[in-house]
């Protein structure tokens, strides 16, 4: 066809800002589905664009492929069960690896024939087949860890972080022996130690860190696409691949910074692990099959609620957590939702230990209600906050006959649509029971000592973010 | 210039018009300070402290025999004889208008200062012991009705059942009233309260309970932070208006009093039959009459199942503070009354300042 | 009036400019947004499809070329349409009460 | 099946076995509930009450003369005259090992369930009246404290001078340590807290309070919650390390009790001596000898200007509260003790349950 | 010289690099200082790279440009008055928009010498032009009225939006027929028309918005540089222009938020005060001499203080802070601040009213003192924060003799180095006496409920920003 | 392979990119240095001086244009120079104890 270079341009400006608006737009759950549209939109236009540029001709293997990648894009994506979703961007990641690599292989043996090679456009397309490769393997890895056919555990071995550096110097020999010479099997072996960094990359790394290092895969293949971009003059891909490349690269930190990690740790698996001493409480629920989630994610689902139910505990009291209890309750009772305090009988290490303390605070009777009164309230809750509680809302007391509470009536906390625990650890309460309500479907805990946790979640209510 | 603190004779009054410490700092000015011996005993001030401090423990006569006599209570007529001529008598009179003791001591070419006669300004406020010692009642009032309520004040969720909190009201929210107010808040008692005067509302709110809002048709406000008296429809439209929130209190702890006038009555008999068993009414206006016309003075009564508590000296039930309280009222008062002079201290020309001015009792009273 | 720029050179200008935006688009992200956020880049990021499109556009390229220019846009396709949709599903699963 | 509710006969004894509210729950489930005209009145529950809530008010020999015999206190050698033969007692016992009283009981076939033999499991917290009635008396013990010290607790500024917050040690964190320590908090003293099992330290300081550390060289921790007796030596070490923080404090509250061994000495007479005049001590532990030796069970006095409070049982002086949780640990205890047979409600077998078969008293015992 | 177009674009981008890190350091008080130093670098490497290209073949005028330049803009920053800054940024503006008119005006008169005129360049040029000139009378004026020159009240009359939106429109048709024809009158009148609207959009404004309208004037002077960058196909002049543009005015809107106003009401200032009720507390105070902050100002010097004293009133009780306040407490000592409480005896409305408040928040006995022991320590305090208090600061009671409350002693919270009010009015307090420590030098008030203001300042404490 | 882009095209690229970034740099400053950044800014946008230098400096020009050039380098270097000195001055006031 015959759309204008400058045209072509324009078009590929407006698609990049619609990219742009399109990641802004995920940043906040108001805006986020218009975000995803902007980015359709941005790769409809661009891809609009290529094809009516002069230099898209032939449109048979376009059409094939285009056409074969919707209907698999589209049947995976529906397909996929919700729980298998991070291993879906992960393989999803794994295709635009090898995209990269095809590509940047594709234009050396396309500009060779014409003769058109020079070190800098070699030397871009190393950088975009060797980061397309790493991208690659690692996705499949991280897919495989994900998917269960690989094992979760962080794989450890001496000398691995030596071994990766000798890898990498001797990619870097090649790509520069390629940029210099052209020679093919430079290209290749480039190419296999490519694929091969990719593997020892990720496979230190534990199932637990997957969601950050797929971001920093994402990452990666940004960066390989703007390589691409260098490679074929595109200033869209340039921008996107920019763009993806460096806000995945920031997400990752986010994501490290949410689950109070470090990213060098993450990233480099070998050293957190190494030097750290014993595991975190993240971990260690995640071992046990138990959620974890941060403030924000409580928050998310609380300053939207219809009601929420705090059940405070031994811990509220320990962490002294009552004059931040009642700032949360104010903050959520602004944006109309609904809070109760429940309090079981035993609750704490006193008759009323609770009620000292929601008093001192100056937590209003109304909504401080006793076990009988609340109980049924719990089912039509959107979100119970069990703050440093944990033998009172324990359902092994109703379940198991063998267990030392067994007979004690509880808060049915669980019923709630959400629950969110936190606590410091994974410990049992005063009982020394383990908590069954823990293992449940609707529930995650937020780890740390309860006056921090909820001076955050305040925080994340009153502010921030633009 | 000698100064005397005799011990209180007054029946139960516990309290001392000096306390060592200040007793220190009176002597350190100058002052001769004689002590009736046994004097702050019943204050938890014992002889060796004041001797410690500087005082000279005297016998009766020498402690009234002074230049300026520091009382806690209205003398005697055998203290007034006791006393000095042309002295000078600082304390409490208990007295609005006519009173022959009074008389007597003016008589004597006495200069009597009363200490209830105290303006209310900002400058007085240090010497105001009639602000001081309601502080202490109030408090004082809270504790009692704790003591002889049934129940719990606090809202208190346990394996043996819940506890719910108890209902307080509070009437007059004043010194005394809004320290009430504010224990029985520290106990976690769900508290509300009521004043005439408008400007209090905001008051009780800050101390975190509820105001009860009436309305009736006037303003209790009077003078100088007082509460005047109310129209007689007025009062009526009150009496019908609280009966309900007063009927649902647990405890009531009454301080509407209105100076040399008796006090309103504001819970009638009627509510007090409403009442639940055992609930409990402190009248800090007993004293005067009573908020509620079943209250005895200086007696803790049963009526229709609710315990009317009528003691009139609840400062002397925290005798310490209260007389450390009240002897820094005396000090602050006397560092306005005297000025360094040639030989010694000498007593200011008390007709000069307006405090003391607006303290002295004329001849004419 | 001013010579024309080596292309690589303008490259270079928007590739600095763009990580600027990179680095600041995504902060302040609401945690919970964190896994459509990567779904959404992961779509994006299926910009190569472009690079590949252009690959297996010229007929000119010769055949092996036009074959890896096929399985590039096979690829980046099933990462665009996947992408997408999985982002769009993971949003309405995000869809609250009220 | 028939229920009785007897009227409380002890000196002093207020509380009443069963209130309206549970009389009514027991009504509900199919018992003969039989009260004593009385019963109720001094708690603040009239007879009025109880027949409105289905009660059968009755004479004393009715109310003995019953299935299941619900008291709080011991009962009187009379008074096991009066029980029906092989009906069941449920009460406290206030013994330990060999008894004649109860043995009168066991010999008439009576079954006999002490209230203090409660195990401390988690499920029989909801029937554990030492649990729910030391709570009353850890609250009780602070207020008796406030309204015997001569000053204020809280901190208070004002333009009469500042009051220091009382400083309040409390001995034994326990269930009623805990809860007096709270209620001295609210009111705003300093407070600090001792007990020898080492896992209070933590829950004090979750009251706010400030723990106070003693390094014994031994835990005190005991079985079921309970603590063990030290050895001598480490008596001696606490006594001697403690005196200073005592000494210090201006209001003591002890609470230190061993199940079936007189209370631990923790106040000494030289402490008394060393503490401020005016100081208060209130030592819940006079009914087992006291936490200090001068405390005099059943009464107040005062020793080296200190005021010891020896009362024995502050339930008794909350009575609606104190009966209303007692109460509800019986319904809950009764609730675990039948089953509703062919012809009514039908007594379990109470050695089948691990609760009520360790609450029983066998023969032997 | 011959510094070649690449090396020259490549010194831009490193220039532009260092103008945006500078700009971002700006936003830190930790990264400030550094910030402007990238900011000097950057104008060092752009103004080499530029005196070393092909294109600057004279330096003469140069040389005398920039020498005088340079004196005239040291003596002026070096002797300017601290209090005089705004007036002197708003002068810099000035010069800023008067360059962009001449250097437009410059670049047509020598294209069209050598015949180089086309549409799109002059339209460049337009616009450069019209937004200099509207910049310059619009600095001009802002300088006048902060100077004192002209009066600092907002000029209004009824049609002023009509007539800069006829104007605004003339000027539009004649950059129109400038840029068709070339014009040279079309150009001039254009011009003219264009240093008229900037007098007449800032006219109305009053002065104590002036620091908002110079960010916004900034704003323009950015989108003129870009203007003229597309003009002389510069990238750096366009990503600066833009960069300044950009930021210039989203700082506006920043101050404005600051300043709890809205964008639009003070831009065109007509608007909002029309409609506004009566004046704010800040307005009232500023008429009065009296200085107002924002929370973030208090905050500022409170978080690296040695040592804050809190001084609570009436109003706090009223507001409920107490919680609040334990929580501010916190926070500065978290950060190594001493804070002591000081409770004047007559505080509050009943004895001991600050006392049952202080302890129901749980602030340790320790940090609170009574008047005695305090007032000798404000002298060495580097920030007192008077929460809710009023009459128990106020220097009257011990200068003027004929006020109610002479001989009552004070808390000398003026002593210390800075005092913060935080109060919702200029209102006295019980006593109904003018409170003369409003005036003090070192005095500012934070107009609001007491416990919002503080939970402001818990949040600006605790977080955010990145 | 690809054609030569016009040139305004993308100066255009540029300038969007670099609204972006002007849009998110600000975000976030402390109220206390709004002042200073507005100052700093101010000497920023003083970049017309290039403009001026290259106007200035073409002695093809002619007297007149390079005496519009001259007065603009003279405008702009006080904006430079002043500016920066004056931000430096803000900042050092902000010098805090400790
Ligand atoms: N009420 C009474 O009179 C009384 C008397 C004696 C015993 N009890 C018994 O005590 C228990 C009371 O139940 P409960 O749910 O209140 O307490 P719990 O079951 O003892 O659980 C308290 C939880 O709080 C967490 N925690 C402690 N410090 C914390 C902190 N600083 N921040 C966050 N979390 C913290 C602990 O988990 P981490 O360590 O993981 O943080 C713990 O699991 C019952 O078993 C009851 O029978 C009650
Ligand atoms: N302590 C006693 O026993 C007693 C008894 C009676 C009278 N007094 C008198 O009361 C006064 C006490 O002095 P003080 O300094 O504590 O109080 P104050 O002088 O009355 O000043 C209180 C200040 O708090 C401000 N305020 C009110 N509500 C507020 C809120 N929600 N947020 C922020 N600020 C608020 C008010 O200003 P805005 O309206 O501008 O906000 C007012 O100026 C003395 O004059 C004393 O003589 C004391
Ligand atoms: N120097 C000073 O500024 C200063 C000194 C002392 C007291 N005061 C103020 O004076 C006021 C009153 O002081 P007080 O406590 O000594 O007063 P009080 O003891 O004379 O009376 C107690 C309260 O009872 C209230 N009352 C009277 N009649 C009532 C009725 N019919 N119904 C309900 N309430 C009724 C009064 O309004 C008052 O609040 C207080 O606000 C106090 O702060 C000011
Ligand atoms: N079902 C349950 O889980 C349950 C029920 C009731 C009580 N409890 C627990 O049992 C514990 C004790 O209960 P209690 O209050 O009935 O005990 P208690 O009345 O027998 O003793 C009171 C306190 O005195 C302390 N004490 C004993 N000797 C001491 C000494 N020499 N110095 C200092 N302190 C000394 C004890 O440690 C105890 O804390 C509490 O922790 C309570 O929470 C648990």
């Amino acid at each position: 066809m015959d759309l204008s270079v400058n045209h072509q341009a324009l078009a590929y400006l407006v698609s990049a800002i619609l990219f742009i608006l399109g990641l802004k737009g995920l940043t906040h759950p108001a805006t986020a589905r218009r975000g995803n549209v902007y980015g359709m939109l941005g790769m409809l236009i661009a891809v609009s664009a290529t094809l009516m540029s002069r230099e898209v001709q032939s449109y048979g293997f376009i059409i094939a492929g285009v056409a074969a990648g919707a209907v698999i894009g589209g049947i995976l994506a529906v397909r996929i069960q919700m729980t298998a979703m991070p291993q879906l961007v992960a393989a999803l990641h794994s295709f635009v690896g090898m995209a990269a690599v095809l590509v940047g292989i594709g234009t050396f043996l396309h500009h060779r024939s014409l003769d058109l090679l020079n070190p800098v456009l070699m030397g871009e397309i190393s950088a975009g087949v060797v980061i397309g490769a790493i991208t690659f393997t690692g996705s499949v890895i991280a897919f495989g860890k994900l998917q269960g056919l690989l094992s979760g555990a962080p794989v450890k071995f001496t000398g691995q972080h030596l071994l990766n550096a000798l890898i990498g110097l001797a990619t870097i020999a090649l790509a520069v022996h390629f940029a210099m010479t052209g020679n093919l099997l430079s290209l290749v072996a480039m190419t296999l130690l490519a694929l091969l960094i990719g593997v020892t990359l990720i496979i230190p790394i534990g199932g637990a860190d997957m969601p950050v290092i797929i971001s920093m895969l994402n990452s990666y293949s940004g960066w390989a696409a703007a390589a691409t971009g260098f490679t074929l003059h595109n200033n869209l891909l340039i921008i996107v691949g920019a763009l993806v490349g460096c806000s995945g690269a920031i997400l990752s930190y986010i994501m490290c910074k949410a689950m109070n990690r470090s990213i060098l740790n993450v990233v480099f698996g070998g050293f957190g692990s190494e030097s750290g001493g014993g595991e975190s409480a993240g971990a260690q629920a995640a071992e046990r099959g138990v959620k974890s989630a941060s403030v924000e994610d409580a928050v998310y689902w609380m300053e939207d609620a219809g009601k929420v139910i705090i059940v405070p505990g031994y811990g509220m009291a320990v962490a002294q957590a009552q004059h931040a209890l009642k700032e949360l309750m104010e903050l959520l009772q602004a944006r109309d939702v609904e809070v109760k305090f429940a309090i079981h009988p035993v609750a704490g290490r006193m008759p009323g230990h609770m009620n000292v303390l929601l008093a001192e605070a100056d937590i209003p009777y109304d909504n401080v209600l006793e076990m009988d009164e609340i109980n049924p309230e719990f089912p039509g809750t959107d979100v119970v906050l069990v703050v440093g509680a944990n033998d009172v809302v324990n359902p092994a007391a109703k379940e198991d006959s063998s267990s030392p509470i067994y007979g004690m009536p509880i808060l049915e906390a669980g019923r709630a649509r959400q629950v969110y625990f936190l606590k410091r650890s994974m410990r049992p309460g005063y009982s020394g029971v383990d908590n069954l309500l823990f293992y449940q479907e609707n529930t995650s805990l937020v780890f740390g000592d309860a006056k921090d946790t909820i001076e955050g979640m305040n925080a994340a209510l009153k502010g921030g973010g633009h | 210039m000698k100064i005397g603190i005799p011990l209180e004779t007054c029946p139960g009054e516990t309290r001392v018009a000096s306390t060592p410490d200040v007793v220190k700092k009176l002597v350190g000015k100058g002052f001769e300070v004689l002590v009736e011996a046994g004097a702050g005993v019943a204050a938890g001030y014992p002889d060796a402290e004041f001797d410690a401090a500087g005082a000279r423990l005297t016998d009766r006569a020498d402690a009234f025999d002074v230049d300026l006599l520091l009382k806690v209570r209205r003398p005697q007529a055998d203290e007034v004889q006791a006393m000095r001529a042309e002295g000078v008598y600082v304390g409490l009179l208990e007295s609005c208008g006519e009173d022959e003791i009074v008389s007597a001591m003016l008589a004597k070419g006495m200069r009597v200062l009363g200490m209830e006669r105290m303006p209310r300004t900002s400058r007085a406020q240090s010497m105001d012991a009639l602000s001081s010692q309601s502080n202490i009642a109030g408090y004082r009032a809270t504790i009692e009705a704790a003591a002889r309520y049934g129940r719990f004040f606090p809202m208190m969720m346990t394996s043996a059942g819940s506890a719910k909190p108890a209902r307080v009201v509070v009437l007059g929210a004043g010194v005394a009233g809004l320290q009430a107010i504010a224990t029985a808040r520290r106990l976690g008692a769900d508290v509300h309260a009521y004043d005439v005067r408008p400007e209090t509302r905001e008051q009780i709110i800050s101390l975190g309970a509820k105001p009860i809002d009436l309305d009736l048709g006037e303003s209790g406000s009077g003078e100088g932070g007082y509460a005047k008296e109310l129209s007689d429809e007025a009062k009526a439209r009150q009496q019908a208006a609280l009966g309900d929130a007063l009927a649902k209190a647990h405890v009531i702890v009454t301080t509407a009093q209105i100076p040399c006038r008796p006090a309103p009555v504001l819970v009638t008999e009627e509510v007090v039959q409403r009442m639940r068993p055992g609930s409990v009414i402190v009248d800090l206006a007993a004293g005067s009459g009573g908020n509620c016309p079943l209250t005895v003075a200086d007696e803790v009564v049963v009526r229709h199942d609710v315990t009317l508590v009528g003691f009139t000296n609840y400062p002397a039930m925290v005798p310490a503070d209260a007389s450390a309280f009240y002897a820094r009222n005396l000090l602050n008062l006397i560092e306005i009354m005297v000025s360094p002079g040639d030989s010694g201290i000498e007593l200011a020309d008390l007709t000069q300042d307006d405090i003391t001015a607006a303290m002295l009792v004329s001849a004419a009273a | 009036m001013s010579e024309a720029l080596d292309p690589s050179i303008v490259a270079l200008y928007v590739f600095v400019l763009a990580c600027f935006i990179g680095y600041w688009v995504v902060w302040g992200v609401t945690p919970s947004l964190h896994t459509p956020l990567v779904a959404l880049t992961n779509a994006i990021s299926g910009i190569v499809l472009v690079g590949a499109l252009l690959v297996a556009g010229d007929p000119n390229a010769g055949i092996l070329v036009q074959i890896f220019g096929f399985l590039a846009v096979l690829l980046a396709s099933i990462n665009v349409f996947g992408g997408f949709l999985v982002t769009h599903r993971m949003l309405s699963m995000f869809k609250k009460k009220k």
